[in-house]
């Protein structure tokens, strides 16, 4: 799975809610290689800024060789890439890190899909990978987006902090009034959201996989940037620093110590 | 056309290496360049037992810049020996061993535990600003510089690059001192010490509050440094500090360095490293310099 | 919501200030702004003597940021007071004289000179990296920062700000010196030595060879210098060093400045100063800050 | 004549020969008020590039609020705007600098208009506005721009280093060769051009106005930076150096050190 940067080509973008916007890239090669849970790494024109904005594969179209994203504007970077229309170029380094196992959501299993706010975006493409039953639950802040698209994959159930849809709280209180149960987890969301995740899953013996997000300047394990606490002592360094671009961005459960 | 230069008996195929810290051991950017065609690989710095490094967040997005404070997280030397070396050397191209430590014993532990190891050069790291102990204690005092570098050199097998902090007074004052403890070649700069708060969150930037501030912004204070030490020593220098392509290499050389290490640019753009080597060419050809040995402190 | 601050018994009406040499008289910039909106104008450095400066080319651009090698070109002390201090007295701002020389005594005829005139502060410019005895040899040395504030302040009437060099291996030694020497404020930073190269042309970029890196790319550095000596000092500091709008103010202020001052951002957007005053009675609405005093230093 | 920044819409834009750019820009203001021989200061977008961009005004169109500018592509900054389209906006301060004389070139007096490479476009505007004999001779190194816009206003003579077109040599040359002779000279180009008319200047005892050029950061006078030697003590400092964005472009030669 060879990492490329490319000058690649937006194919599409419209917004799907308040500062959250979609883009379709036209890739010669990521698309062709890109796993579900993988990431990107996006460069802005404005050469200011040095660093890669790290965002999530939220679909893959392999036959038309094109990769969705979707992503919330939160400052310069998400700022400049949301005014990219039809024609632009954008430059891109991927696909990075390691993805999510489709295995351990096998046939027979069942799963639920955790995404949380601007976590959601990556679950989608997982959805549409996982053999098992999928109890799809997404929470959001405030405005909801990208739900619908989910439907065709398994039951969506929704959480949103002022309660304007579904359940009012986070999605474990959504797992909760809905009495749901699965066998694994897969979840990509804000750290809080993570680790009350992983507190469940232990409690109630559930194998669990965790999307980590940290700040990252290389992309690809040279720098060691983004390390997250891990409970192993880590294949590079020997230190317990797991590298989120490149160990990650998935973690079981157990790995991390949050 | 001529494109190889001389650090101390260490012929290099081309002037280009990279900058320790950025570029691990190579691995990672080996998927995407040739390491046969750089100069050398600068590894990141590494100590005598694993160092954990700093909490995160550990970097952040400066103008035209970035701060880092990884702290030198490395696994140690052993697992570097029996795991990154034989990794390099399967690649025609220059082995450079950038050591860190908290005490002048650890840094000659290193030298020591390498001095038997297919390593070519060491660069021993006296100017992170990002450890208490990790080196720049050493490299803001004249008195220590020249001490360090004399301990190094006793222990070296190899020839010794000492790699000196942009953080001071007078960076010449600095340079002499390294060449009077016997410094075979100087690098510089490293990070120049900074901060940045959120002012949303009204916290620090980077866990450690300060962490080293590299890439283009800190250019024109590299390329000045430079010329400035090439003014006050003979030993060869390498130059570094924001170089993004090409046009930037070309100018620390003409301001006196032999060789240069691409740092950031690799976060920016991965090929970044392959990409100065052919621009360099690139540019000789274009203005029909035959020797690149020419170029070298041509700016006067 | 208040945004007073007091500097030294000098109230100003909001802690925004022009950077020395960036902002002339005020004149020019008046045509744009309303100088009554700005907390202080500080002049461009003034001489006892008409200074003509250095040769062109005095600025070049680099990443991020600017060098500038003017040499303190200024018409001297008798045109400015009898031009310069009657266009600002016609504002409702308050007036900080910069002064350069390359004597001691030089800068003692100045202050002495403005002693009886309507000027609010002095800023002593120990600091200018671009005329070899304008200031630097001052700024990079404890003791004769010391010593030429002692001088200063035995025959200033008005407060005397020190302004210090960030080429320094500690500021905080150089903070503590002015202290000890009886500053009544601190402005940091002045501009970090650096040198650009044409490699086109083979020549260096700014005549003068080196020159003044200001701009954002410097931010970082000032940032931390300010922390640092906040730290180190319990007299006032003026910030600066790249601030192009308010975010970037407030971070100087969380970082220990009581107040900022804006430079090159005026040559990106001469409404910089003015909307840096706007943005930050907006952050403090925002953020609900009655006092601007209680930003100050507030991230610790 | 109150100077203002604008965020102004590119009209349209147009290539005149290799690397020269042709923009018309639509201003509130700064059209209003504009002088020939006046210029204006571009900002790029990338915010790595901080400085302005100084390019003289080559029409004003006060009905339409519009000028133009001519230009070569140099290096980054006015590569950037070569890329602009109608539609796209720049940031523009302006009006700057004093501008030609017009009432140097009044009716009854015979003019050398001189214009060296990219010296020509201010060049145009200022051939509308003189009442006088306009004898208008343009220089160029190799490919030819602008020329055909000129010969409404007076006869038009070219010179070109590499003789492909007009006399082979410099303008001077092209004075020469046609015998040319005239009361006033009005004239942009590179130093050594200007150098070389103002001595011509002297030597024949002739009236002229030079527009020079230097690098530039506030484009209004404030930072000392753009200043060229002159022969009398300047009003700004009194030390002999005007300021070429404020006392000038446009100085009479006899001001000038070179
Ligand atoms: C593996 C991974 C996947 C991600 N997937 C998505 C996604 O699908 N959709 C989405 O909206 N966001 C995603 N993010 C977060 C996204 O990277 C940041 O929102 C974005 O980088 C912000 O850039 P900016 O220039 O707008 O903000 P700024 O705050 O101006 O960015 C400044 C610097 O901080 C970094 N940064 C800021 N916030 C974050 C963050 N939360 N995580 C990592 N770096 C950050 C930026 O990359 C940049 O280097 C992901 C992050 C990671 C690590
Ligand atoms: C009063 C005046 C009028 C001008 N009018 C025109 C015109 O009508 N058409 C035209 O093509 N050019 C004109 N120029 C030159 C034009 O300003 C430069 O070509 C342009 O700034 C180059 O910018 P860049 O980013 O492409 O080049 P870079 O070399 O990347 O620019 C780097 C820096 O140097 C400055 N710079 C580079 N060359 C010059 C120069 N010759 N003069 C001043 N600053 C320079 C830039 O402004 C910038 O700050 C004029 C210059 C002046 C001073
Ligand atoms: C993420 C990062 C890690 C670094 N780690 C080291 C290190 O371990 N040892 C060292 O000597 N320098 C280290 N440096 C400094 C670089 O080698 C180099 O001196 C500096 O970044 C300036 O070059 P640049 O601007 O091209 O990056 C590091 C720099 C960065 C950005
Ligand atoms: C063109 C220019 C001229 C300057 N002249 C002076 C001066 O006369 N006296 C002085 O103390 N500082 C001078 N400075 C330094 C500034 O006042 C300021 O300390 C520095 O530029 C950092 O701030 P900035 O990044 O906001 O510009 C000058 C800076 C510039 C860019
Ligand atoms: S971002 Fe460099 S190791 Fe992950
Ligand atoms: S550019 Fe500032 S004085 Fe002319």
């Amino acid at each position: 799975m060879a990492k490329v940067m490319e000058l690649a080509r937006v194919a599409s973008q419209v917004i799907l809610a308040d500062g959250v916007y979609s883009m379709w890239i036209e890739t010669k090669k990521i698309a062709l290689e890109a796993l579900p849970g993988q990431f990107i790494s996006l460069y802005t024109k404005d050469n200011s800024k040095l660093l890669p904005r790290p965002i999530s594969i939220c679909e893959i179209d392999r036959e038309k060789g094109l990769i969705r994203i979707v992503y919330r504007v939160l400052g310069g970077g998400t700022e400049e890439f949301s005014c990219y229309k039809e024609g632009d170029y954008i430059e891109i380094l991927g696909p990075l890190g390691n993805g999510f196992s489709i295995e351990a959501g096998a046939a027979g299993k069942r799963a639920f899909i955790i995404g949380g706010g601007i976590g959601i975006p990556p679950m989608l493409e997982l959805s549409k990978h996982l053999a098992c039953e999928k109890q799809i639950i997404l929470g959001y802040r405030d405005s909801i987006f990208l739900k619908e698209e989910f439907s065709p994959y398994g039951v969506t159930y929704v959480a949103t902090e002022d309660g304007s849809e579904g359940t009012k709280g986070n999605v474990l209180d959504a797992v909760k009034e809905h009495g749901l149960s699965a066998d694994v987890i897969f979840a990509c969301g804000p750290t809080p959201m993570l680790k009350a995740i992983k507190a469940y899953a232990k409690e109630n013996g559930i194998e669990c996989y965790l999307s980590m997000e940290e700040r990252m300047a290389c992309g690809i394990g040279a720098c060691l940037a983004c390390v997250c606490k891990s409970s192993e002592v880590d294949d590079h360094s020997k230190v317990h620093n797991k590298r989120v671009c490149k160990d990650g961005p998935v973690f079981q459960a157990e790995e991390v110590d949050f | 056309m001529n494109t190889k230069v001389n650090l101390a008996g260490i012929e290099l195929k081309n002037p280009v290496m990279t900058a320790s810290g950025t570029f691990g051991s190579g691995e990672e950017y080996s998927e995407m360049i040739d390491l046969n065609h750089l100069g050398a690989v600068v590894t990141k710095g590494v100590a005598n037992i694993p160092w954990p490094g700093n909490p995160t967040p550990r970097i952040a997005e400066t103008h035209g810049g970035m701060l880092n404070a990884i702290g030198l997280q490395n696994p140690g030397m052993e697992v570097f020996v029996q795991r990154d070396i034989p990794f390099l050397k399967q690649y025609d191209t220059k082995i450079i061993v950038n050591v860190c430590g908290k005490t002048t014993e650890d840094y000659l532990e290193v030298v020591e535990r390498l001095s038997n190891e297919s390593v070519d050069m060491l660069e021993i790291n006296i100017s992170c600003p990002n450890v208490k102990e990790g080196g720049i204690a050493f490299g803001q005092d004249p008195k220590a510089v020249e001490a360090i570098t004399r301990e190094v050199k006793k222990y070296a097998k190899q020839p010794v690059i000492m790699k000196l902090s942009p953080n001071v007074t007078d960076i010449g004052e600095m340079a002499r001192a390294a060449e009077a403890g016997g410094a075979d070649v100087l690098s510089l700069i490293n990070t120049l010490t900074g901060m940045k708060i959120d002012i949303n969150r009204r916290s620090f930037a980077v866990a450690n509050k300060t962490g080293g501030l590299s890439g283009p912004a800190i250019k024109p204070i590299a390329v000045r440094m430079v010329y400035q030490v090439a003014n006050a020593v003979k030993i060869p220098i390498i130059g570094m500090g924001g170089i993004m392509d090409a046009d930037d290499a070309i100018e620390f050389i003409l301001a006196g360095a032999t060789a240069v290490s691409v740092g950031t640019a690799s976060f920016r753009n991965p090929y970044a490293t392959e990409e100065v080597v052919k621009g360099i060419e690139a540019y000789m050809k274009k203005y029909g310099v035959d020797d690149i040995n020419d170029l070298i402190g041509a700016v006067r």
